[in-house]
C-alpha cells in the first residue's frame, strides 16, 4: 500500500474535487458498477460542506450530512480516492482522455498510518489551522480535522522544522521525510469537473479596510466560529476575545460588482447569512444583528420561507450600501451606510464584527487544464443547453460551483446530472456485449 | 448477576468465540491493559480463545483471525478495536475469508470510546474494556447468519409526465441502454416550454429545445412513448412495480369504448414522477386581474410579444406605449396581506424564475419597441442564475423604471387618470417610500408557480407533499430527487419552482438514480429489516399502527391451532429497518434482524456480569509507559 | 453516597447521529467518566418499555437515550420514541422510582460538548441517587410487560 | 519510544537540504511560536483570566494570546472557566510543574 499510484489499468470515470458535488458523482456511477477515480487535492475529502456549522434552510448539522457521503464514497468497492492530489490537465484523445495529475507530498505513508495522532500529540510546532480559516492552531503534522477522510496524518513542510518528534512517536513507522511530489497520467473513459468555487479576497475593496482589522471576518470564519467543536467552543471576536454583541452581515461584498470583476450575483450569500445570523441569534442571544443587502435573494426550496423565519425572529434586514468600513476604538467598526429605503440617507452604525459576504470565483483555469477558454464570467463554459453538465471537450463534464457559484441541493443535482451525462457517454462508447455500459475496467484497489 | 428472560435465538448449540484485542501500536494498550481484557475474557462463558495483536487492521491481525477460525473451530468472532465505523467491515470481511458468515462478527470500540476517553483513568478503561468485550460475547450466543436481502429486479422505467424533465430523464435512461416507458396525459410532449418563445439566458428558441429532447428519445427503440396516458393503479414496491396505465379521462371521451390501451400493466423497477407545474391563477381583482382586461399574466405576453408585428405593440387594439410587470404574483405571498389559496394555506414561497422572466421580456419588448416605456414592481431582484444578472444590468442601462413595493403593502392597481386606461399606485421605496402612480396601457403578471394538482397520482404512489404543496423529497441534501417511498423519485418542477437548466439538471439526477436501482438483474438490500416469527405472532396486529412505510407490514392469513389468523409480515423490500413495530409486539414475534431486542438484553446482562479483571502477567508488551 | 460509587450507566446511541458524536470525543482526547457504556443501535425506538424497567430491575442505574432528535432518519420515528420514554418516566415516577434515571437527548455526530455535558449530569445525579431500586423496577417491569399485552388485547399474562 | 534510525536521520538530513534550497526557514517562527506560547502559560500561572488580561501581563497581542489559547483548548493545556463580562476567562490545566504532557480538557 505504499504506492499511491493508481495501477496502470484504466478507470471508467476520474472525478476530479472531492467536495460534495464530486462525492455525488463518483457515487452514482460506482453504484452502477463504473469504475471510479475521486482525486481531491486536499488532505482530506468533504470539500467545503465538511467545514460547514448548519446548512439552510432545513438547519441540520452540516458535517452529519456530509459524513454519510463522504464515508460511503470512502468505503466503496468501486472508488478509489487519492487525496493531496491536484489536477494538472486533461489531455483529450481520438476515444480516450489522459488526465494528468500531481500527488503533494504528506511525509506520510497512509498505508502504515492509523491515524492515532500520536506524531500530532508529539510535535512541538503550530501555526494557524487552515481548516479553522486560520482561527485555530494546527500542529505541523497532524490529521487534517476531527471527521477527515482519510483519518491519516499529514506534514505540512512549510512549518515542520523537522525535529523528529514525531518519527519516534509513531508506532508503526509511518513518517516519511523522503517522501517526494509524484506526476502521474491515468486514462479515463470520462471526467467529471467537480472543482468547486474559491472565495475573492476580503480586502478587495480597500474601502471596507479589512486588513486592518481582525474584526472584519469572512463568511467561512463565521462558520467555524458556529460550529460545534469550533476554533473558541463559541463565537468570539478575533481580535480580542469579546463575546460580540453587534453582528453585521454586509452582503454583495465581492459580488454584483463591475469594479470587482465578479459582476454575477454569488447566488448563496443572502441565505448563508440569513442563517448565520440565525445561528448567531441562538448563540448570543442579546447580540443585536444587521443584514445590509441589495436584494434578497431566497429563492430555492424552502428559503423563503427561511428569510421569513428570520425577520421575525428580529434580525435587522437594512436595504442599503455599505460604502465604507472604519475600526474605530476598542476593536470596533464603524459602518458608513447609504440607507437606500431612506432615500439614501447616509448614517454612521458600530458593531463588534463584520462578516463580509465574499463574491464565488472560479479555482478552475479551464485554459490550463483543459485547454479551452472559460465562460466571460470565469467558470468553465457550458456550450449545451440540453445536456448542461457537458463542456467544450467531449467526453469531460463538470459539476456544481465548477459551473458557477451553487447551493449545495443545486451542486448535487448536477452531480447527478454529470453522472448520468458521463454513464451515457460511456454506454454509447461501449462494445454490444456491454450495451448496458457495465464498466470493463478493473476494480480499484487502494485508498490513500 | 444477570436475571435475564432472554431465550437464545439459536445460537450453535456451543459457541467457540473468538476474542482479539487491538493495541492499535499503543493508542490502545497505553491505557487500556489489554493483556489483561484478553486473560479475563477467556474467563466469560462461549470465548474458546483470546489474544492481543498490535495491529489488528493489519494484513497479518486479519491473517490470524481466519486461520483461528479454520484451525480453532471459532463459530463467532469479536474483535476490540477502534470505532466500528473505521473498521467493522474490514473484520467482516476477515472473518469471511477465514469461512464464517460475515454477521457471525462483533465490534467492540475500546479506542474512541475507551483509552481516548478515559486515559486519565486506566484501572477504569481497562475494566469497561472488559465489560464492552462480555456484552459482545454475550450478544454474540444471540446471533445468526445473516444473508443480503435479494429481491427480482424489473430493469425498466417509468417515467411521469412528458414535459422536458420527463423527456430528458428518459431520454438519459436509454441513452444507458435501459427500457424506459414515457406516460404524458396530453397529446403532445414539451409541456409548458411548447409555450415559450425565447430562452434565457441562452436567448435560443423554445422549439429547438424540445425537438432535441424529442430526437433524442426517437433515437432509442428502448423507449416507449404513451402519450393521452395516465396512470390508473399502481402496486408493488421497489424493482417490482406494477403499474396500470390507460387513456387520460379527455382522450377515454373521444375514444371508442373498447380502448386497447384500458388497462394496459407495465412492471417497472421504479418510477420517475416529473409531473410539473401550473402558473398560477390570480384572483377575481387581484392586481386588477379580470377588472381591468388591461392587466394579463405573464404566459400570455409572452404568447403577445412573440406574436406582434409592426411598429407598435398592440392590444386590445390599442398601442402599449406604457408597459409594466408586476412581480411576486402569487409568489412570497403573506398571511393576512394575500387572499388564501382553497386549501387556506397562502404561497409564501418564491418561485425563483419570474424575476428573471420579467426582465427577459421588458428587455424583449424594449429591444422590439424601444420608444414603450417599461416599468418593473419589485420587492427583490432575484437574478441569482448564471447570466441572468446580466438581464438586470442591461435592463437598468435600457432605461427600464424600477419601483420597489414592500410584500405587505402591494401595489394597487386602478383605473388610469392620466388618459391610460389603468395606473399602478405605490409606496416605492427607492424614493424614501413616497407614494408614486405610473400610468400603464398594459400591466404584465408575473405569475409564480404552483404544483399540478395530482391528487389522483399522490395518493396512488403514496407521495409525500411539503407545506408548499409541493412533491417532497427525502432529504434537500442526502437524497434530493428521492421519496420517502422507495424506488419513486422526483424530476423537474414537481418538487419545487426551477428553470430549465434546472429542471434538466433534476432530471438527469433523477435518471442517474433510476440507473442505480436498475444496475442489477436483483436488487440487494442490507439484512437489517424486520423479520416476524409465525410461530409467535398471535395476529394482535398492534404493529401496524407503528410503521409509517406503507407496505412494510402486511397482513397474511394463516391459521394458528387450527383457527384463521391474520398475521404480520414484513415485506423487506418497502421496510427500513427503523424498528417501531418491535417495541409493540406482545409476543416478540418481530425483531430487527442483526438488532434483535434478545441480543441487545444480552449485552446488558454481558455488561452488568463482567468478570472482574485477571492481572496478565506480562502486562502491555508493546507499551512504553507513554501517555498523552 | 460514598465518594467511591460508580453508577452503572447505559447510553444508548444513533448509528447516524450519537455513536459517531461519542466518537468525536475521544477523538478529541476528552474525558468522560468510564462507568459511561455507549450500545449503538440503529433507532431507539425499538425499544419497548420493558427493556429499560428489566434494565433498571437488573442494576443498570441510569440509561442515557441520545439519539439524532429531529434530524432522525426514520419517518415519524422521533415522536414516538418521545412519547414511549415519557410514558416510562410516568411510570417510574408512579413506581418510585427516580425519573432522573432515564433521559432522552439529541446528539450530532459533532456535539462533543452535549455529549460530555449529558454523560456528566447524570453520572452527577446518580452519584448523588445511589444504586436502583432493582424490586421497584422489576415490579414496574412486570407490569409494563402485562401492559404491553392488553394493549394489544391479549390477557395480561400469557398462558 | 522509538528511536531514531540512521535511515531517519539520512531522510530528516535531505529534507531540511531541500527545504533550505527552495528558501523556506520555519525555525524562526517556531522559535517566536514557543517563545509566546510560554508568555501565555506562565501568564495563565496568576489564575484564571481574560484575552485583555492575558495581553497586558504577557505583553502579546490580544488576537495572539486568543490564537494561542485556541490551540491550548484543542491540545488540553487550556479550558474556558467562567465569564467576566464581555470576555471569557480561561485557565491553564497544566499542573504547577507544567508537565509537558497535554492532560484532558474538562468540559
Amino acid at each position: 500500500m505504499d504506492d499511491p499510484r493508481p495501477s496502470p489499468s484504466p478507470v471508467d470515470v476520474v472525478v476530479v474535487g472531492g467536495g460534495i458535488a464530486g462525492l455525488e458523482a463518483a457515487l452514482d456511477l460506482a453504484d452502477q458498477d463504473y469504475a471510479v477515480l475521486l482525486v481531491e487535492r486536499e488532505s482530506s475529502i468533504g470539500g467545503k460542506m465538511i467545514a460547514l456549522s448548519k446548512t439552510f434552510p432545513t438547519l441540520d448539522c452540516s458535517s452529519c450530512i456530509t459524513t454519510p457521503k463522504m464515508s460511503a464514497a470512502f468505503h466503496h468497492p468501486r472508488i478509489r480516492i487519492l487525496t493531496s492530489t491536484e489536477l494538472e490537465r486533461v489531455e483529450a484523445r481520438a476515444g480516450s482522455r489522459r488526465v494528468h495529475l500531481r500527488r503533494k507530498p504528506t511525509y506520510v505513508d497512509n498505508g502504515l498510518c492509523i491515524g492515532c495522532r500520536l506524531c500530532e500529540y508529539a510535535c512541538p510546532v503550530e501555526f494557524p489551522d487552515p481548516f479553522e480559516e486560520g482561527l485555530g492552531a494546527q500542529r505541523a503534522i497532524a490529521v487534517p480535522f476531527s471527521n477527515a477522510l482519510p483519518q491519516k496524518a499529514v506534514l505540512d513542510a512549510r512549518h515542520c522544522i523537522a525535529c523528529g518528534a514525531c518519527v519516534k512517536a509513531c508506532p508503526t513507522d509511518a513518517i516519511r521525510f523522503d517522501q517526494q511530489e509524484e506526476r502521474f497520467t491515468v486514462e479515463a473513459g470520462a471526467v467529471i469537473l467537480a472543482t468547486g468555487f474559491g472565495l475573492n479576497a476580503l480586502g478587495l475593496k480597500p474601502e471596507y479596510h479589512a486588513s486592518q482589522s481582525l474584526n472584519i471576518i469572512s463568511p467561512m470564519q463565521l462558520e467555524r466560529l458556529l460550529a460545534p467543536h469550533g476554533p473558541y467552543g463559541r463565537v468570539l471576536r478575533p481580535s480580542d476575545g469579546k463575546v460580540p454583541g453587534s453582528v453585521a452581515f454586509v452582503l454583495c461584498a465581492g459580488s454584483r460588482d463591475l469594479s470587482l470583476g465578479v459582476p454575477y450575483c454569488s447566488r448563496i450569500c443572502c441565505m448563508y447569512s440569513i442563517k448565520e445570523a440565525m445561528l448567531l441569534s441562538g448563540a448570543l442571544p442579546v447580540a443585536d444583528l444587521t443584514v445590509y443587502y441589495m436584494d434578497i435573494r431566497a429563492f430555492g426550496k424552502g428559503h423563503e420561507q427561511f428569510y421569513q423565519n428570520a425577520k421575525a425572529m428580529g434580525i435587522n434586514f437594512v436595504k442599503g450600501k455599505v460604502a465604507r468600513i472604519d475600526p474605530v476604538d476598542h476593536d470596533d467598526l464603524s459602518l458608513r451606510v447609504e440607507l437606500e429605503e431612506e432615500g439614501g440617507r447616509v448614517e454612521e452604525r458600530r458593531h463588534d464584527l463584520v462578516v463580509l459576504a465574499q463574491g464565488a470565483i472560479p479555482v478552475l483555469e479551464p485554459a490550463t487544464a483543459l485547454g479551452v477558454p472559460a465562460a466571460p464570467d470565469g467558470f468553465l463554459n457550458q456550450p449545451d443547453t440540453v445536456r448542461i453538465t457537458c463542456t467544450d471537450i467531449e467526453g469531460v463534464f463538470a459539476a456544481g460551483a465548477a459551473l458557477g457559484p451553487k447551493d449545495i441541493v443545486d451542486s448535487i443535482l448536477e452531480a447527478g446530472a454529470a453522472a448520468m451525462e458521463a454513464a451515457r457517454f460511456l454506454a454509447a462508447r461501449a462494445p454490444a456485449s456491454s450495451a448496458a455500459g457495465k464498466s470493463t475496467a478493473s476494480p480499484p484497489s487502494v485508498h490513500a | 448477576m444477570s436475571r435475564s428472560s432472554a431465550q437464545p435465538d439459536s445460537g450453535p448449540a456451543s459457541p467457540r468465540i473468538g476474542v482479539y484485542v487491538c493495541q492499535c501500536g499503543g493508542n490502545i494498550s497505553d491505557v487500556v491493559d489489554t493483556a489483561t481484557v484478553a486473560k479475563t475474557a477467556a474467563l466469560i462463558p462461549g470465548v474458546a480463545l483470546s489474544k492481543v495483536h498490535a495491529f489488528m487492521c493489519s494484513e497479518p491481525g486479519q491473517a490470524m483471525i481466519a486461520e483461528d477460525i479454520r484451525n480453532e473451530h471459532l463459530n463467532r468472532v469479536v474483535v476490540a478495536s477502534c470505532s466500528p465505523f473505521l473498521h467493522e467491515l474490514t473484520f467482516r470481511t476477515a472473518v469471511h475469508r477465514g469461512g464464517l458468515n460475515p454477521y457471525l462478527y462483533e465490534h467492540v470500540n475500546i479506542r474512541e470510546q475507551v483509552s481516548w476517553a478515559h486515559h486519565g483513568d486506566p484501572a477504569g478503561a481497562t475494566v469497561k474494556a472488559i465489560r464492552l468485550v462480555a456484552a459482545a460475547v454475550h450478544r454474540l450466543r444471540h446471533v445468526e447468519p445473516l444473508e443480503e436481502i435479494r429481491l427480482p429486479n424489473h430493469r425498466r422505467a417509468l417515467v411521469i409526465g412528458g414535459g422536458i424533465a420527463g423527456m430528458k430523464a428518459a431520454g438519459d435512461l436509454a441513452g444507458k441502454g435501459l427500457d424506459v416507458v414515457l406516460v404524458e396525459q396530453s397529446a403532445t410532449l414539451g409541456g409548458r416550454v411548447n409555450e415559450l418563445s425565447t430562452l434565457f439566458p441562452a436567448e435560443e428558441s423554445a422549439a429547438p429545445l424540445v425537438r432535441r429532447l424529442n430526437d433524442d428519445l426517437q433515437a432509442h427503440p428502448r423507449v416507449v412513448v404513451l402519450t393521452e396516458t395516465v396512470v390508473k393503479a399502481v402496486s408493488g414496491f421497489m424493482g417490482n412495480y406494477d403499474v396500470m396505465v390507460g387513456p387520460a379521462p379527455a382522450a377515454a371521451g373521444a375514444a371508442s369504448g373498447a380502448d386497447p390501451q384500458e388497462g394496459r400493466h407495465l412492471t417497472v423497477g421504479t418510477i420517475i414522477v416529473a409531473t410539473g407545474y401550473d402558473y398560477y391563477r390570480p384572483a377575481e381583482g387581484e392586481y386588477g386581474f379580470q377588472r381591468h382586461p388591461q392587466v394579463i399574466p405573464m404566459p400570455e405576453f409572452i404568447t403577445l410579444l412573440a406574436r406582434a408585428s409592426g411598429e407598435t405593440l398592440e392590444w386590445q387594439g390599442r398601442p402599449v406605449r406604457r408597459l409594466g410587470f408586476m412581480h411576486c404574483v402569487g409568489s412570497r405571498q403573506i398571511e393576512g396581506v394575500h387572499p388564501p389559496q382553497p386549501d387556506g394555506r397562502v404561497n409564501d414561497y418564491c418561485s425563483r424564475v419570474c424575476c428573471t422572466t420579467a426582465l427577459h421580456q421588458a428587455l424583449a419588448a424594449k429591444r422590439r419597441f424601444p420608444r414603450m416605456a417599461v416599468f418593473d414592481f419589485h420587492q427583490d431582484i432575484r437574478t441569482y442564475g448564471r447570466g441572468h444578472e446580466d438581464y438586470y444590468l442591461r435592463a437598468s442601462q435600457a432605461g427600464i423604471m424600477f419601483f420597489r413595493f414592500h410584500g405587505d403593502d402591494p401595489p394597487v392597481v386602478e383605473p388610469g387618470s392620466n388618459g391610460t386606461p389603468i395606473q399602478v399606485r405605490l409606496k416605492d421605496w427607492l424614493t424614501w417610500g413616497e407614494e408614486v402612480v405610473a400610468p400603464l396601457d398594459l400591466l404584465v403578471l408575473a405569475v409564480g408557480m404552483t404544483p399540478r394538482d395530482n391528487r389522483g397520482l399522490v395518493s396512488l404512489l403514496k407521495l409525500p407533499v411539503g407545506a408548499d404543496r409541493f412533491l417532497q423529497e427525502v432529504h434537500p441534501k442526502l437524497r434530493p430527487v428521492e421519496t420517502a417511498v422507495n424506488g419513486i423519485l422526483l424530476a423537474g418542477t414537481a418538487q419545487a419552482p426551477m428553470a430549465i437548466d434546472e429542471t434538466l439538471a433534476s432530471a438527469s439526477a433523477a435518471a442517474a438514480k433510476a440507473a442505480v436501482l436498475l444496475a442489477h438483474d436483483e436488487v440487494h438490500l442490507e439484512p437489517f429489516k424486520a423479520r416476524v416469527d409465525p410461530e409467535k405472532c398471535v395476529g394482535c396486529g398492534v404493529c401496524f399502527a407503528q410503521c409509517a412505510y406503507d407496505g412494510a407490514l402486511v397482513r397474511e392469513e394463516g391459521q394458528r391451532e387450527g383457527a384463521p389468523i391474520t398475521r404480520a409480515k414484513v415485506n423487506p423490500g418497502l421496510c427500513v429497518g427503523c424498528g417501531a413495530c418491535v417495541a409493540v409486539c406482545p409476543t416478540r414475534a418481530i425483531d430487527l434482524q442483526g438488532w434483535t431486542l434478545n441480543q441487545f438484553e444480552a449485552m446488558v446482562d454481558g455488561l452488568l456480569s463482567a468478570p472482574q479483571p485477571v492481572a496478565a502477567t506480562n502486562s502491555n508488551p508493546v507499551s512504553d509507559g507513554r501517555t498523552h | 453516597m460514598s465518594s467511591d460509587y460508580q453508577p452503572r450507566i447505559l447510553v444508548l446511541a444513533t448509528l447516524a447521529c450519537a455513536y459517531p458524536g461519542a466518537d468525536a470525543v475521544g477523538q478529541a482526547h476528552l474525558e468522560y467518566p468510564s462507568n459511561i457504556n455507549i450500545l449503538r443501535v440503529p433507532a431507539p425506538v425499538v425499544f419497548p418499555e420493558d427493556f429499560y424497567l428489566h434494565s433498571f430491575a437488573k442494576g443498570v442505574d441510569g440509561i442515557l437515550v441520545t439519539g439524532c432528535g429531529t434530524d432522525c432518519p426514520f419517518e415519524g420515528v422521533y415522536p414516538k420514541l418521545s412519547r414511549r420514554i415519557d410514558r416510562i418516566v410516568q411510570r417510574m415516577k408512579a413506581g418510585g422510582l427516580e425519573i432522573e434515571r432515564l433521559r432522552l437527548t439529541a446528539i450530532c455526530t459533532v456535539c462533543i460538548k452535549a455529549f460530555l455535558k449529558e454523560v456528566n449530569q447524570m453520572n452527577d445525579k446518580l452519584r448523588a441517587l445511589g444504586p436502583v431500586k432493582t424490586e421497584a423496577a422489576a415490579a414496574l417491569w412486570r407490569q409494563s410487560l402485562a401492559d404491553l399485552r392488553v394493549a394489544a388485547g391479549l390477557p395480561a399474562q400469557a398462558s | 519510544m522509538a528511536a531514531l534510525t540512521e535511515a531517519h536521520k539520512a531522510a530528516l538530513k535531505r529534507f531540511r537540504e531541500l527545504r533550505k534550497q527552495k528558501g523556506g526557514d520555519p525555525g524562526k517562527a517556531a522559535a517566536q511560536f514557543r517563545q509566546e506560547r510560554k508568555a501565555v502559560e506562565s501568564a495563565l500561572k496568576r489564575g484564571p483570566a481574560t484575552v485583555p488580561e492575558l495581553a497586558r501581563a504577557s505583553g502579546l497581542p490580544a488576537h495572539k494570546v486568543l490564537w494561542h489559547l485556541a490551540g491550548m483548548r484543542k491540545y488540553g493545556t487550556a479550558q474556558e472557566t467562567a465569564q467576566d463580562g464581555d470576555y471569557p476567562k480561561y485557565a491553564s490545566t497544566l499542573s504547577p510543574a507544567e508537565a509537558p504532557a497535554p492532560a484532558p480538557a474538562q468540559p
